[in-house]
């Protein structure tokens, strides 16, 4: 039987390296990758507990479900104002946008 | 012990795919041919039963070209990633009572699942290609595809609804209790389902992103030899997991008269289908695109949640 | 009880606001997307205030919804504070847009009702699911909000700016949220706190990780410093009426959902995090108020200004006290915080939208172009600096007696000291209005009726509950806030 | 109508100040009579109010409470009342207010905001001073922080928006730890007594009581004590707290220096002995040795800083700390004649100062110079005007017959006399305080002798000498001063039971 | 083991897939000792109907593909709802049909917007 710990492990890996990506990537499409990746590491550990947690339960995959469904709302979303972004801008860099300073 | 069965299982089925296929080609050849009132291929072999077979050892033959301006990463990945997963989709066809791969409880939704990998080869292998006819192609492709994709997956709802399992010998074994095949209480879903799949399988007259009068080839213009080979590969046993999916969901699967194994009745209806297919390559002309996209939108998914919420409230009236 | 035998007449309000929102989806997007729509805004203000009746009236028992949907006086006030704000960003909006015409007015307002929904089942839930989904439905609507004005150059880098922020955010509050339910089993709120003492003896490690991650997220939502640099950006590119939204109403129904986490769920390790949200306070007070004094643009300075505000709000949470003496305190400061902060952002609206630009210049000689909105302001400014007498001094008289009783002089001495420094700025604003002239081509201003009523209102409140915070207090007092 | 009295004059100028918001921006002569009424009106209940003060009783007249605000926890009252202290400071305030109203008339431009901040300035004058309830006091305290701010920022001189925001932060700075202090002089009150008030007389008994001594410690009355020390000394000013009054007295317009020195400092100095010495007479004596000191220090840096300045407007802000250096050393003494000296010198340098703000406004209206240096002869080309400048010199400097003597003669007699265990150096702090008072004379004398004496400049010889309704504060003004210097009685009439009552506190 | 038949399931499923890629890497490799191998620039440069390539050919694409995109994300999630509620109806009686059907509704009216807002027009 596998241990809970090594979904756990898989999952702080992958939601490292998601915020690795978003604090250090300058492509916003990249860094929108990179917040699911997040988001796919709290799947993880969701379905991990709730088919092997102390306390094993369908509540975890329901909520994953949630999870997913607004993750990818959150990416449409993202990739339209992307997409407006880059009709003004002509530049996804995330190091260009700085119009907002103070 | 199970291994080796699984393998086996695999391999005989990958074998019988590979002939499926190449007979599945020289099947749609001839048949366009006939009607178009030629023979088709009849050289090779009798009645040109080796048309394809010579096709492919000169695929084989062909010299392998990455062009310098491509992505080769991309490239070499792309004819993959499409035809693994139409391949992966047969690990849980159910083929007869007893014959039948991983009998997954979620069969419906990994067959819908693996499948739309495929898109992902398509835009690879048109990216990679870096050529503006591959680009334009695969975008077109997707979109198309991805478009149909919501009313394919829609339409099967409504089975679902009344089966209320997503497993495929479960719905075969309804189908038999209910003494009916689905294509009767769900006629809509399958006019979806049909419409759909053609579109899905960038199957004529839904065949824009290979339209050569104005794309060349689409996609997968820059690949030749056994690269390009792929690609009509998982095509063509995209179309036969379609039509297996069909029979399964509509028409009752290996389900017949007992004069019959289950396991042939089951190819005969999926035969049925390719036929189907290939039939309309032969009658239709290509649609326009605005038509195609606005079709898929505003026809057929109102079509298909018309259909969910039909079948629901009977489904819950029913009891 | 499951959700089939649940009495799901107590989601009324959320229902009939949906529809409505939908209603009025449905009439936009039927009459032509584009064109002027003052009826919509019309119709979205009557929307919102039969929600607030209906919120009222269906509050008089607390009652759940299978444990997941929880109706209380705490649901309650937020519930209204979050109505009435709405209702007040949308009479901006109003103006706003007969200004800029190139926004697509229906999706607009109902952009905003599908937000406020979002809000009403945030301090409504009581799991963790519900929660996330209301907390998405809220930030995913403001992200598109935000980028409305999808043509001009800030707008669009603040929407984006939001969105990968907010998703980090989100991402941070369902990692801390998987921890929650993986040790405990449940995504029950109530349930959840009934655990966690026990089980925080067993594994203290990963529910402080847990807990961090939430309160790292929630502070982004309610941007607390270190967690605030994406609110001046964001707030800055936004268009105004957005900016008020975000600065009033999404704030504080994030605060709700805070709230109700930290109260409910890690009620029973209180002690644990009570001195880290302690030091967030003070740090977000110091912080927002000394960033805000370099501010020239006055949205940025609204933005950092509302940071220092949420440093405020938070005090009450970080101090001993009895949940239902926080709930009053935090209510009595929130509701004087939408009003006063509204306030101010419609008399702000007017005035950039006339004078064109966002810069604190463009407040010059207020006074000589609307004496009303000048004084409204000028009331507005001094209930945000905390002065007598008015709302925002007795909100923070209110919450710095509560630090002291709670024993947290420092954090209390901090709140003061930091009230000083935010004179600075705020009296800037009223310096520009009286004791400048008013710019060259700045005629009068004559504000539409509508907004006239708003800004009256939001006076008028301002003044009373400075005058006679007993009332409201008195009456919050009687509560038994949480189900 | 008597009971209610203090009610009705502390919120009359409140309502002034609404007929005046309904009066249209033109009718500007209009506004100014309105004004003007209010004021004297104000005045004659103060007046009314001094007439019927039963001057053998002591403790509290005129007092009113109602519950206001009731939070659970926390129970404000409007708690009103006026002893021997307030009263003089009464009358001061209304005195100094009508007066400072007509010497206001020529300002000509927003005239109706300008009486409106002048009317709410009023009324949280007169607030503070009859306050009981410690959180009224706040409230009233801060409510003469905004008008002033307005004031100095709309109608101030050059430096305006800099004196205004500097008088802004650093009395809100003053007010802030005001504040701080109330509250947890309440919450103390409440942990010793169980009886959370805000009263300033409950509070005082509590902290009286020598049965709380776990909860009120010798260290923490301490702490609360110099807590609220330096809130007032903002306020007063003392040094080092003193450097926004400069700018704001400078700046401010005619008017409006006349009510900040003649009235907003004593806010200050009534706070000190209601509050901190009343509430903690205890600690006020432990602390009597530094009050003394930061007293003399306030005299002599004041002094030492008047003497150089070369503006006449400035010269008198920074006279103003001088003397209220003697406020402190006078309440250190912890005597009697101390104590009285002290509140003699907060009235008596409310009318003088107001005098001289006046006189120096009167004097740039007409020269438009305040460097005095560029002044000179205006006996000659002003006569009256030169006059009065020089009679209020006289009575800032302390001639005997006006009130400057009175007030500085009790106090060094307190000094002098006062008890060596609370204030070990007694002597050597008033022979200091003595030769502060002789650069006192020093500068003002010089000054008015650069001013109004010497040759004649050329271009005053043309100026207009006093108009009549200049008469009115100058003749007003100076004739309290006169009246509190030949019948210094009239006012310790007033005081006496009062101070009595304080020291009894102390147990002197 | 019940968990044991779970995942024999799922090994037919990795066998499938580790075959569907071993076939193309297998004719692939065995291709290459069949087909010549003569490359030269003008064989490997990219096909333009005949004409040297011009520019990238990564170019930007229409917005309406990037619409059909989000279109498609936003209602091939909304399916994922869609199937457990389907699968469960049967249990779930009148309560899930009716949110159900509020979910298709919702679903429906922004189908109508977007085709109201020409969306969905191609070009």
């Amino acid at each position: 039987m596998v241990p809970v710990e090594l979904f756990l492990a898989l999952g702080a890996i992958l939601f490292c390296i998601g915020l690795y990506g978003v604090l250090t990537r300058r492509h916003l499409v990249i860094v929108l990758v990179c917040i699911e990746l997040m988001l796919n590491s709290v799947n993880i550990n969701l379905i991990a507990f709730s088919s092997i947690g102390p306390f094993a339960n369908i509540t975890g995959q329901v909520f994953t479900l949630f999870v997913i469904t607004l993750a990818a709302a959150e990416a449409a979303v993202g990739l339209a104002i992307l997409i407006a972004l880059y009709r003004n801008r002509e530049s996804i860099d995330a190091i260009k946008q700085d119009l907002l300073r103070w | 012990m199970d291994l080796i069965w699984i393998i086996l299982y695999a391999v005989i089925l990958l074998g019988a795919l590979l002939g499926a296929v190449t007979y599945a080609i020289l099947f749609e050849r001839k048949v366009i041919g006939y009607m178009q009132v030629r023979p088709g291929p009849n050289r090779h072999g009798p009645w040109g039963l080796l048309q394809t077979i010579a096709d492919v050892m000169k695929l084989l033959m062909k010299e392998d070209i990455i062009p310098t301006a491509a992505d080769k990463k991309v490239f070499i990945l792309a004819p993959v990633i499409a035809f693994v997963p139409s391949f992966a989709i047969f690990a849980t066809i159910a083929w007869s009572e007893n014959i039948y791969g991983a009998d997954l409880n979620i069969g419906v939704l990994y067959f819908i699942g693996i499948s739309s990998i495929t898109t992902l080869g398509v835009l690879m292998g048109g990216w990679s290609s870096n050529n503006k006819y591959s680009l334009l192609g695969a975008i077109r492709g997707v979109a198309q595809v991805i478009s149909y994709e919501i009313p394919l997956v829609l339409s099967i709802i409504g089975v679902v609804i009344l089966v209320g399992s997503l497993n495929f010998r479960d719905i075969v074994f309804y189908q038999q209790e209910i003494g009916m095949w689905l294509i009767i209480p769900q006629f809509l879903a399958f006019i979806v389902y049909m419409i759909s799949a053609i579109a899905e399988l960038n199957r004529s007259p839904f065949d824009l992103p290979e339209a050569e009068s104005e794309l060349v080839s689409g996609y997968h213009t820059e690949f030749s030899g056994f690269r390009f080979a792929f690609f009509m590969l998982a095509e063509y046993v995209y179309a036969i997991a379609i039509s297996a999916l069909a029979t399964t969901l509509f028409l009752g699967g290996w389900l017949g008269p007992a004069f019959l194994p289950g396991i042939v009745w089951f190819l005969l209806k999926m035969c049925l289908f390719m036929f189907f297919w290939f039939w309309l390559r032969a009658t239709l002309p290509r649609a326009r695109v605005d038509h195609l996209m606005g079709f898929g939108w505003k026809v057929l998914i109102p079509l298909a949640l018309l259909n969910i919420v039909i079948t629901a409230i009977i489904k819950v009236w029913m009891g | 009880m499951s959700a089939f035998d649940a009495n799901w007449s107590l989601m009324t309000p959320e229902i009939v606001l949906l529809c409505l929102a939908l209603l009025i989806f449905t009439i936009d997007f039927m009459t032509g997307i584009k064109g002027s729509k003052p009826f919509l805004g019309r119709l979205s203000i009557i929307s919102l205030l039969i929600t607030a009746i209906l919120v009222v009236l269906t509050n008089n028992v607390s009652g759940n919804i299978a444990q997941v949907f929880i109706v209380d006086k705490f649901a309650m006030i937020f519930k209204l504070i979050i109505l009435v704000g709405v209702a007040f960003v949308i009479t901006i909006s109003m103006h706003y847009l007969e200004k800029n015409s190139d926004v697509y007015q229906g999706e607009f307002y109902s952009l905003l009702l599908f937000a406020t929904l979002g809000a009403m089942i945030m301090v409504s839930s009581a799991d963790l699911i519900t929660l996330f989904v209301g907390l998405e439905l809220l930030s995913i609507s403001s992200y598109c909000l935000a980028g409305f004005k999808k043509r001009n150059k800030k707008s669009t880098e603040a929407a984006i700016k939001y969105v990968i922020l907010g998703g980090v955010a989100s991402a941070f509050i369902l990692y801390g949220m998987s921890f929650l339910y993986g040790l405990t089993g449940t995504t029950g709120i109530l349930e959840i706190g009934r655990d966690l003492g026990a089980l925080y003896d067993q594994y203290p490690f990963i529910i402080m990780m847990s807990l961090l991650f939430m309160l790292v997220g929630f502070g982004f939502k309610i941007s607390i410093v270190p967690f605030h640099m994406w609110a001046p950006d964001v707030y800055e590119g936004s268009p105004t009426p957005v900016t008020a939204f975000l600065s009033v109403v999404s704030k504080l129904a994030a605060f709700g959902l805070v709230l109700r986490m930290f109260i409910i769920a890690f009620g029973s390790i209180f002690d644990e995090w009570s001195f880290l949200l302690a030091i967030f306070a003070a740090l977000t007070m110091i912080i927002g108020n000394f960033i805000a004094l370099t501010q020239k643009n006055v949205k940025r300075l609204m933005a950092y200004s509302g940071i220092a505000q949420a440093g405020y709000l938070v005090v009450p949470l970080a101090t001993t006290l009895t949940p239902d003496i926080t709930m009053s305190i935090i209510a009595f400061y929130g509701i004087a915080y939408v009003m006063m902060t509204l306030g101010a952002f419609a008399v702000i609206t007017l005035v950039t939208e006339s004078a064109g630009k966002e810069d604190i210049s463009s407040f010059n000689g207020l006074y000589y172009r609307s004496p009303f909105m000048a004084i409204a302001m000028t009331v507005f400014l001094v209930s945000l600096a905390g002065l007598p007498i008015t709302a925002g001094f007795f909100g923070k008289v209110y919450i710095f007696i509560g630090a002291v009783t709670g024993g947290m002089i420092w954090l209390a001495v901090i709140m003061i000291a930091t009230s000083i420094v935010s004179f600075f700025y705020y009296f800037g604003i009223i310096k520009q209005m009286y004791m400048n002239e008013p710019n060259e081509n700045d005629e009068v201003l004559n504000p539409p009726l509508s907004l006239s009523v708003m800004v009256t209102v939001a006076v008028t409140v301002t003044l009373f509950l400075g005058f006679f915070p007993g009332l409201v207090t008195k009456y919050f007092n009687s509560f038994h806030w949480f189900f | 109508m008597i009971a209610n009295i203090l009610t009705l004059l502390v919120f009359l100028p409140l309502a002034g100040a609404l007929l005046i918001f309904t009066i249209p921006n033109e009718n500007k002569n209009v506004i100014r009579s309105i004004a003007t009424a209010t004021s004297l009106v104000a005045l004659l209940i103060s007046l009314i109010v001094w007439a019927n003060f039963d001057r053998g009783a002591s403790g509290l007249q005129f007092a009113q409470l109602v519950q206001w605000i009731d939070i659970g926890f926390l129970q404000l009252n409007y708690e009103i009342g006026i002893d021997g202290l307030s009263m003089p400071l009464l009358v001061l305030t209304t005195v100094v207010t009508a007066l400072a109203i007509f010497a206001s008339f020529s300002i000509e431009n927003r005239v109706k905001e300008f009486y409106i901040w002048t009317m709410v300035l009023l009324t949280g004058m007169l607030g503070v001073f009859v306050a009981l309830d410690m959180f009224l006091f706040f409230l009233f305290f801060e409510l003469t922080l905004i008008p002033m701010f307005f004031i100095i920022g709309i109608w101030g001189g050059k430096e305006k928006v800099y004196a205004s925001f500097k008088f802004l932060v650093y009395t809100g700075l003053g007010s802030a730890v005001m504040f701080i202090t109330f509250i947890v002089m309440f919450f103390k009150g409440a942990q010793a007594s169980g009886e959370a008030t805000f009263s300033m007389i409950q509070l005082a008994e509590v902290f009286a009581n020598p049965a709380n001594p776990e909860v009120l410690t010798s260290g923490v009355r301490a702490a609360l004590f110099l807590a609220l020390f330096v809130a007032f000394a903002v306020k007063l000013p003392v040094f080092p707290f003193h450097t926004w009054l400069p700018n704001a007295h400078v700046e401010a317009p005619t008017a409006a220096s006349m009510i900040l020195a003649g009235v907003l400092l004593k806010m200050g100095g009534y706070g000190l002995i209601r509050i901190g010495v009343g509430i903690f007479p205890d600690q006020a004596t432990r602390f009597a040795l530094l009050i003394a000191i930061l007293g003399v220090v306030n005299i002599i840096y004041g002094a030492l800083l008047a003497l150089v300045q070369t503006d006449l407007k400035r010269l008198v802000a920074f006279s103003s700390i001088s003397h209220m250096g003697i406020v402190l050393v006078g309440i250190a003494s912890f005597t009697a004649s101390g104590m009285q000296g002290a509140i003699f010198q907060l009235v008596s340098h409310g009318f003088i100062s107001a005098l001289l703000f006046f006189m120096v406004g009167a004097i740039y209206e007409r020269t438009k110079t305040r460097t005095i240096s560029e002044l000179g002869g205006l006996s000659k080309s002003v006569p009256v005007l030169a006059g009065f400048t020089l009679a209020a010199a006289m009575a800032s400097v302390g001639l005997p017959g006006l009130s400057g003597f009175v007030s500085e003669l009790l106090a060094f007699i307190g000094v002098f006399g006062a008890s060596a265990e609370i204030l070990p150096a007694a002597k050597t702090i008033g022979v200091i305080a003595g030769i502060g008072i002789i650069l006192t004379a020093a500068y003002l004398l010089w000054a008015m002798q650069r001013t109004t004496f010497g040759p004649m400049d050329e271009k005053y010889s043309g100026l207009p000498d006093a108009r009549p309704l200049e008469y009115i504060p100058m003749i007003g003004l100076l004739g309290f001063s006169i009246l509190i210097g030949v019948y210094p009685n009239i006012l310790s009439d007033v005081i006496n039971i009062t101070v009595l009552d304080i020291l009894s506190k102390i147990g002197g | 083991m019940e968990l044991g038949v779970y995942f024999t399931n799922y090994i037919y499923v990795i066998v499938f897939m580790l075959l569907g890629v071993a076939l193309p890497v297998g004719a692939l490799t065995f291709g290459r000792l069949l087909r010549p191998n003569n490359p030269y620039d003008r064989k490997l440069s990219t096909y333009e109907s005949g004409i040297e390539p011009e520019g990238d050919a990564q170019v930007r694409f229409h917005v309406a593909y990037y619409i059909v995109a989000l279109e498609f994300v936003i209602f091939d999630v909304e399916t994922v709802f869609l199937y457990p509620w389907a699968m469960a109806l049967g249990e779930l009686g009148w309560v899930g049909l009716n949110g159900g059907l509020i979910f298709i509704a919702i679903l429906g009216l922004g189908l109508a917007y977007s085709w109201k807002k020409k969306v969905l027009e191609w070009n």
